[in-house]
C-alpha cells in the first residue's frame, strides 16, 4: 500500500453519470492486483470536506505504463467532487487495498457475474488471466448501465446481458439469467460483484448448484486500510473487515440479514 | 530523527515527541505500517481492550458527515489474551512506549485487564477509556458522573504503579468535574476528548444510518470543542493533559498545546491523510524553528498567560 | 405559494410551513429582505431581547472552524423598549407569525421581557434562550440544571398564555433530564439545539482567537449532535420541538424531522448561502412529492418506528 | 443587495499572491458605489468547508459591462480557494454591502492612504469622482506589494509610494510619508484603507491636523448582511456593524484598543 498523488491520464464520461480515469501511479500499479481497489481523496488540499477518500475498485492494471484505470458512478457528493477533476489534475490516492482473487487452479469454466458499478474488478480479473474460460453475466438497470462492453469484447469473454427494463439482453435479473444459462452448461466456480441484494441471490444459487465462488463486498468505509474496523461485514466467523479481509470473500462466508 | 526540542513527560513516561495515534484509530499499529512505523509516535495507544472478546456493533459502523464522521465500533476487540499473544509480540519489535487503552463494563473488568497486563514489560501505561457505559449503573457512561469515573480510577489506580492516564467523555456539563474527580482518584494524567454522542438518519430508509442508531462525532468537526475543553481543564488540575479532537494538521496540535495539552494525538485526521502524523511532526518542527521556540514545552498552555 | 403539505402546529401555532429562522442569525428580520421577507418562514424567531440594551461582548466575536463557525456575540440587543418601538413595526408588516426570543440573567428580567411584550398581538409566542448565565446561580447557564430550567420556565409561565418555547441548551450530559423539566414546568414546545461551547487559538498572538474566549459552534459540523437530541428528546416528550443545528439543506432539515422534529430552523447555514431558506423549502416540496407524502407530519419521528 | 454565479470574465496574478479577477455581475455592477465589498463563496457545491464567504472590496465598477473587478491578496484557505478559480468558471458572489465613502462637497484636496491591500477601494472612490483632486499614500512592504499603479497613473491621480524595506519610494512608514506631505501641502480631507495600525496612526494624525475625513475598516465577518453582530468594532456611538454600518466610518468615530 502506498500514498501518491496521481496524474489522470485520461478522463472520459462513459455516460450518464459514469466515469473512466486512467491515473498514473506506478508504485500502486506495480502491486495492484485484480479485485483489489484504491482510496481516492474527495477533497481538495484546503477543505476538510467531504473528510473521507472514497473506495473504487481497479478497473484496468497496466504496470509498464505504471498507470491504474477506475470506472465509477457519481452517486453523492463525493463521487461528483472526483468526477469533476480533469485530465492533467492530480488526485491523491492510496492502495492497492484488500486481499483481490483467488482463482483456484481447478476452476475451469468461470462465471462472473456482475451488477451495475460491480463491473470494473471482475474485468480486471478477465485481463489477467486470459487462458481461464470466463463468461461474463451483466446485469443493469438498462443498456446504458452496462458499460466497456467494447473492451469485454476485445478481451475475448463472451457476456450475457440482463436489464432491469429489458432495454438490452434478458428482461430481468441477471441473477435469473445466470440460473438458466447454468442449468444448460454449467460451471465450475462463481465470482460476484454487484449491490446486495443480487449477491444474496448469487450466494443462494451458489449454494443450490453446489458451486464453489466468491463475491466481492461493498462497505462504507472510514481507514480503508484496516484500523478502525469500520466496514466489518458479518460472516460465519464474525465480524470481518471487507477493506482488507476483503473485499472478496468465499461465497458462503458471508450472512446477509433480511 | 531525534529532535530534543519535541520531547515531551507525560505521567513519568518520557516521550521522543508529543504525538500519539487516539485509541481506536491506529488498532494495534501494525495497518499503518505502510505508511509509517509506530515508532514515529511518542508512544502508541492501542484500541481497546476488554477482558473476554467483545463482538462490537452491527454494520453500518461509520458514516461521513460534514468535516466529521460518526463511528460505532462497539469496541470490537479480540479480548486481553490475544491481545497479548498477537499485538504484544509486534509492539515488542519497536521502540515506542505502548500504552494500552482499557475498557470495560465494570469496574472489575477494568482492573481485571490492567492486573492480567501489568507485569508485561513492553506495556508502559495504560488509558481508561471511561465513555463505557457502566452495566451496574443502568448503562450510563462511566465518564458522566464524577463518582463512577472515581471509582473507577481508585480500583484501577490500586492495580498498578505505570503510569494510569484517565480519557474523559466530552458528552457531559462540566468536565473539569470529571477531571477533578479522577485527579483525586490517582490519575496520572488526563486524555481528552473521546467522541461526542451524534447520529444521522437515512432520508430513503427513513431510519438511522447507524446499526447501532447513535454513534460518536469525532474529526475537525469537533475541535472547537475539544480545545475548550482541554483549556477549561487545563485551568482545572494540574495533571498533564493528552489533547485530542480533530487535529489535521500541525496548525491544530499547536492549538492544544497553547490551550494546555502536553502532549497530542491524531485519530480520524489519519483517517483524510494516511501520511498526516508525519507531516504533523514536520510542521511542529517548522513552527518551533520559525517562532525560536527552544521546546514545545515553552507553549505549553501559552493561551492562558 | 402556501401549501397545505407543508403546514404545521407548534405548540398551538398553525404555521404555514416548518421553516424558521434561528433566533440570532436572522436579526429582526430586516437585514435579509434583499434575499426575501419574513413571509417566506413559517414564523419569524427574533434575535434575543432583553430588559435593558446589552452591549454585548467585544470583538472579535466570530471565527470559522471545520464546516461550522464559533460566535461570542453575547446577545447584544437595543433592549425590549427599542425592539417594540423599532422590530415590532416592522414586523407587523408582514403576516407571518412572530416568536420573541427571550434572554435575561435572573428569571425576573426574563418574565420582565414577556410581560412587557404579552399585550403586543404582533407577538405570537416567546422563545426563552436559557443558555444565559444565570448570575444568581454563579454564571452557570440556567439551561444545564434541570431545576433552574424549570424554574425560569414556570415563572415565565405564569407571565403569559402565550405559546411558550423554551431553547435548551446542548452543553449537557443528559438533555432529556432538562427537557422534561422544562415540560413538566409547561413548556408549549422545545426548540435545541442552541451552540455547543467551543474555542479556537490564534498560533500567531498564541491567544484565544475570540474577545470572549470561548464561544458557541454552530453550523453543520454540529449537526450530528442535533440530531441525535432531537432524536432523544423525541422520546422523553411529548410536546413538540424545534430542531436546528447546522442545517444546510433540505435533506438536513428532513433528518431533523424525520428524528422527530414538527418544525425546523436554519441558522448559520443561511451565512454559507442567503438563498438557503427558498431552497430548503422547495427541496422539502420535491421530496414530499417524489415520495408521494400528503402531509409533512407524516414524517415527524418517522426513525423511531 | 442581490446573489449571483459571477463569470469569471478575467484573471490576471498581479505579482506573488495577488490576484486581480473581473467578474460579470450586472445586478451588483448596477447598484455598486465606491468602498462597498461583495461577499465571494469560497467553497463549491459539494462542499460545506469552508463555510463562510470571504469580504473583498470592489476595485472597479463597470456597470455598461455589468462587471465588478476586484484585487485580493491569498492569506489563508478561503482566498487560496478562490484564486484557484479560472476565467470561465462561475463563483457565487452576493452584493454591493457596505455603506461606501461619502465625499463631502467641500473636501477639495483629499489624500488617499492605502496600506497593503486597502488599495483597491480607493480606486473605485478615485475613478468615480475624475474632478476631484486626490493625492493617493501607498505603503507597502515592498515594491511588489504595490499593485496597479499603471491604473493609478491612467486615472491621473499622483500617487507617492512607501515601503518598509525601502524598495520603493519613501523607506518607512506610508503614514510617515504623509505627514511629511501634508505638512508641504495640506489636505482638507483624508480616507485610509488598510492595516488596523496604519489607521490607528491615521487617526491620529487627523486628530492633530484637524482633517476630517473616513476609514474603511475591516472585521471577520459571518453574515455580511447585518444580522449576526458578528463584525462589530468599537465606536464612540458602541458597537457597530462593520458591514453594514461600516465599512467605512468617520474617523474619529473609531475607537482603536490598544
Ligand atoms: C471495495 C469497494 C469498491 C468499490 N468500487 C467501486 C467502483 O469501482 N465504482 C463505483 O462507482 N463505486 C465503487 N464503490 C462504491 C463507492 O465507493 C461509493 O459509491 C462512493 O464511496 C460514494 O461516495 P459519494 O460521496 O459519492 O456518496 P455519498 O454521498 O457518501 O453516499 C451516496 C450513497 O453511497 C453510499 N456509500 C457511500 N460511501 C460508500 C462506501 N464507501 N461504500 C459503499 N457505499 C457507500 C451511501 O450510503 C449512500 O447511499 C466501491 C465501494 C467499495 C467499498
Ligand atoms: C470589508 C472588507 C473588505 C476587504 N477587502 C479586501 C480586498 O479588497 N482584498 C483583499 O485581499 N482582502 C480584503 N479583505 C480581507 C479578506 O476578506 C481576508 O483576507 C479574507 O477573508 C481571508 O480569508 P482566508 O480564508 O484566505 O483567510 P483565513 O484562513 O480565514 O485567515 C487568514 C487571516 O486572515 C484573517 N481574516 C480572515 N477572515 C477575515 C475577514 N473577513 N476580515 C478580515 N480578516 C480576516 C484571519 O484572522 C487570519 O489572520 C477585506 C475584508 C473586509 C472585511
Ligand atoms: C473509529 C474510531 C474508533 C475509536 N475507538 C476508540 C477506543 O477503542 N477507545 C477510545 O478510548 N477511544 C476511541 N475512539 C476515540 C478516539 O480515540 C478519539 O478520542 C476521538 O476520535 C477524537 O479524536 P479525533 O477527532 O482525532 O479522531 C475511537 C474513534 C474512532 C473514530
Ligand atoms: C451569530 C449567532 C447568534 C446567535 N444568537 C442567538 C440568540 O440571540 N438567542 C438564541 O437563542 N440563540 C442564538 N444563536 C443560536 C442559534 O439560534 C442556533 O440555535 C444555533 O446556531 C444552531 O443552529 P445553526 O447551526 O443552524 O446556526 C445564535 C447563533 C449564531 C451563529
Ligand atoms: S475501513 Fe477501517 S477497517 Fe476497514
Ligand atoms: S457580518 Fe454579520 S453583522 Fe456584519
Amino acid at each position: 500500500m502506498k500514498q501518491t498523488e496521481a496524474l489522470i491520464l485520461e478522463r472520459t464520461a462513459l455516460g450518464p453519470g459514469y466515469y473512466y480515469y486512467r491515473l498514473l501511479c506506478p508504485e500502486l500499479a506495480d502491486k495492484a492486483k485484480p479485485g483489489q481497489f484504491i482510496e481516492i481523496k474527495a477533497s481538495s488540499e484546503e477543505t476538510l470536506d467531504p473528510l473521507l477518500s472514497r473506495p473504487i475498485s481497479i478497473y484496468r492494471i497496466n504496470p509498464e505504463e505504471g498507470s491504474l484505470a477506475v470506472i465509477f458512478k457519481t452517486v453523492g457528493r463525493g463521487t461528483r467532487r472526483i468526477a469533476a477533476l480533469q485530465r492533467g489534475n492530480k488526485v491523491s490516492v492510496f492502495g492497492p487495498v484488500g486481499n483481490g482473487f483467488m482463482l483456484p487452479e481447478e476452476a475451469g469454466r468461470i462465471a462472473l457475474i456482475a451488477g451495475g458499478i460491480g463491473m470494473p474488478p471482475l474485468f480486471s480479473l478477465a485481463e489477467r488471466y486470459p487462458e481461464k474460460d470466463f463468461t461474463l453475466f451483466y446485469g443493469g438497470r438498462s443498456a446504458t448501465d452496462l458499460l466497456a462492453l467494447d473492451a469485454w469484447e476485445q478481451l475475448g469473454v463472451p457476456y450475457k446481458l440482463a436489464t432491469d427494463d429489458g432495454s438490452a439482453g434478458f428482461h430481468g435479473l441477471v441473477t435469473s439469467l445466470f440460473e438458466r444459462e447454468h442449468l444448460a452448461a454449467s460451471f465450475d466456480y462463481v465470482i460476484a460483484c454487484g449491490p446486495k441484494p443480487m449477491l444474496k441471490a448469487v450466494q443462494q444459487l451458489a449454494a443450490r448448484f453446489r458451486l464453489p465462488g466468491a463475491i466481492s463486498l461493498e462497505a462504507y468505509m472510514a481507514c480503508g486500510v484496516g484500523a478502525c474496523l469500520g466496514c466489518t461485514c458479518a460472516t460465519s466467523k464474525g465480524y470481518r473487515r471487507v477493506c482488507v479481509d476483503g473485499p472478496v470473500f468465499e461465497i458462503s462466508e458471508v450472512t446477509f440479514d433480511d | 530523527m531525534t529532535d530534543p526540542r519535541l520531547q515531551v513527560n507525560v505521567a513519568g513516561l518520557v516521550l521522543k515527541n508529543p504525538l500519539l495515534p487516539a485509541s481506536g484509530t491506529y488498532g494495534y499499529g501494525r495497518e499503518y505500517l505502510p505508511f509509517f512505523t509506530p515508532d514515529l509516535f511518542g508512544a502508541v495507544v492501542t484500541k481497546g481492550v476488554s477482558t473476554i472478546p467483545w463482538v462490537g456493533n452491527p454494520p453500518p459502523r461509520v458514516y461521513e458527515t460534514p468535516a466529521g464522521m460518526l463511528n460505532a465500533i462497539g469496541l470490537q476487540n479480540p479480548g486481553v489474551e490475544a491481545f497479548i499473544s498477537e499485538a504484544i509480540p509486534f509492539l515488542e519489535t519497536y521502540q515506542t512506549p505502548v500504552i494500552v487503552n482499557v475498557v470495560g463494563k465494570t469496574v472489575e473488568e477494568y482492573v481485571a485487564v490492567v492486573e492480567r497486563l501489568d507485569d508485561i514489560s513492553v506495556v508502559s501505561g495504560f488509558e481508561l477509556n471511561i465513555s463505557c457505559p457502566n452495566v451496574k449503573e443502568g448503562g450510563i457512561a462511566f465518564g458522566t458522573q464524577p463518582d463512577c469515573a472515581a471509582q473507577v480510577t481508585a480500583a484501577v489506580r490500586k492495580a498498578t504503579r505505570k503510569p494510569l492516564i484517565v480519557k474523559l467523555s466530552p458528552n457531559v456539563t462540566d468536565i473539569t468535574a470529571i477531571a477533578k474527580a479522577v485527579e483525586q482518584a490517582g490519575a496520572d494524567a488526563l486524555s481528552l476528548i473521546n467522541t461526542l454522542l451524534g447520529m444521522a438518519i437515512d432520508l430513503r430508509s427513513r431510519k438511522p444510518v447507524l446499526g447501532n442508531v447513535v454513534g460518536g462525532l469525532s474529526g475537525p468537526a469537533v475541535k472547537p470543542v475539544a480545545l475548550r475543553m482541554v483549556y477549561q481543564v487545563y485551568q482545572a488540575v494540574s495533571v498533564p493533559i493528552i489533547g485530542m479532537g480533530g487535529i489535521c494538521s500541525a496548525a491544530d496540535a499547536l492549538e492544544f498545546i497553547m490551550a494546555g495539552a502536553t502532549a497530542v494525538a491524531v485519530g480520524t485526521g489519519m483517517f483524510h491523510d494516511p501520511m498526516l502524523p508525519r507531516k504533523i511532526l514536520d510542521g511542529i518542527r517548522e513552527f518551533l524553528q520559525e517562532e525560536k521556540v527552544e521546546n514545545i514545552a515553552e507553549l505549553k498552555g501559552i493561551a492562558h498567560r
